[in-house]
């Protein structure tokens, strides 16, 4: 599946990328994304995910053909 | 461009809510007048360079476009569910931003004035904590910082519930 | 016209604060940017022509014109010693007005966006409860109606105590 | 002495006219010209007086020489 991060979130991640391997919800990736960069998980933790541009709960269940934002609090204006 | 003989005020349909271009203040506002509106607002969030710290060179805003542009339009729409509005608009810039520069604005109309402040606070308190948009500070000597305006979960303990300050006008 | 170094902000002492003709509000918001302010809030307050009654063709607007500068003059200055402005100016129409013209613009810059805001009902709910400025209506139908838009007095038995929508914003 | 009318005292008074007698201060002048033109009693229970362009109060001395300006309750903006 792909993965596209905003914000403070590229000092972590590349602003999109890959990622392989038996992530059966969202819960399931944040976990992983925080285990490959354990300094985020603080960040990850403040953050919400969204498929299709709508936004997901933990056990919304991911292919690995979707495109997963993962959405840092806002701090536009 | 007054919107006329609409039965909901014009939400600025044909206006961009994003915009990589300086934010036209003075075109929109002299587009924002309307027969039956007593009341006019205009709010402009600017870059101010006064930074307890250090100075602030300039902003750059990014957002996940399409989901920002969208809950914009969600924000404009509501306020014309709770308030008597005739006009409502709101733009938020994204890339880099100078110093005295707006970052967004937004006007509200309506016969009176009272709920021409009360939505402009509204819709740009909603956008600020609600929309997927990035603030980066990047200071004279080199650094950045990633703005962090909104806390709330902080506070209320859900990324969904705010504290909003226009609610203070309500009682 | 940047009003920088100044221990007080500019109560704009260049612009007259009656007009007899229209109000240039996109040449003031053009020069209402501060290096200190992120926030700068416009006021509008527009002739309408709904009203219930009979359709209303103009307005005029008459003064006292020594006492109604003079107050708007006092009432910025209380502004900014109320609220951290960087920005304050007023300026009302004298004269007739037609609709969608304004008759009243506020213009308020603050670091913060809740000063700009509550600045600004501040200083436009004194200046028309206060200022010695009258409104005439002029119906379609050859009627006229001097307006009352401030009847505190028949509220507080007071000529000088007015009720203010403003102090809603203090709590 | 010199009155001026604004608003909707010109619908009871001329815009500026002259005042002879007796008038010791501004209740006098109120109460005189109520008896002049009844009509306009209770508008005038509603204004303020100003001479030299302040407000003053109905106890205010006047002498023949001052103008004095009638001032209904506001209605701008």
């Amino acid at each position: 599946m792909t993965i596209q991060v905003f914000a403070v979130l590229k000092d972590y991640f590349d602003k999109e990328f890959e990622i392989a391997g038996d992530l059966k919800n969202i819960a399931a990736l944040k976990q992983e994304l925080a285990v490959q960069n354990p300094q985020a998980a603080n960040v990850l933790d403040l953050c919400r995910f969204a498929v299709h541009d709508e936004f997901v709960d933990p056990d919304y269940p991911i292919t690995t053909n979707d495109t997963i934002c993962i959405i840092p609090p806002s701090s536009g204006g | 461009m007054i919107p006329s003989a609409l039965s909901r005020p014009a939400v600025a349909a044909d206006l961009p809510f994003l915009s990589a271009e300086p934010l036209d203040l003075v075109g929109l506002l002299a587009k924002s007048h309307h027969p039956e509106a007593g009341a006019v607002v205009l709010f402009s969030g600017e870059v101010r360079d006064n930074d307890p710290q250090t100075d602030v060179d300039y902003l750059e805003y990014e957002a996940q476009e399409a989901m920002a542009s969208k809950l914009i339009r969600q924000i404009l729409d509501d306020a014309c569910e709770k308030f008597p509005l005739k006009i409502a608009l709101a733009q938020h810039r994204v890339g880099k931003v100078g110093i005295s520069e707006s970052a967004v604005v937004v006007i509200t109309a309506s016969p009176h004035r009272a709920e021409a402040y009360s939505a402009n606070r509204y819709i740009i308190d909603r956008i600020k904590h609600e929309a997927p948009i990035w603030k980066c500070e990047y200071f004279k000597n080199g650094t950045k910082e990633w703005g962090g305006n909104c806390n709330c979960q902080k506070i209320t303990g859900d990324a969904n519930k705010h504290v909003y300050e226009w609610t203070e006008d309500k009682k």
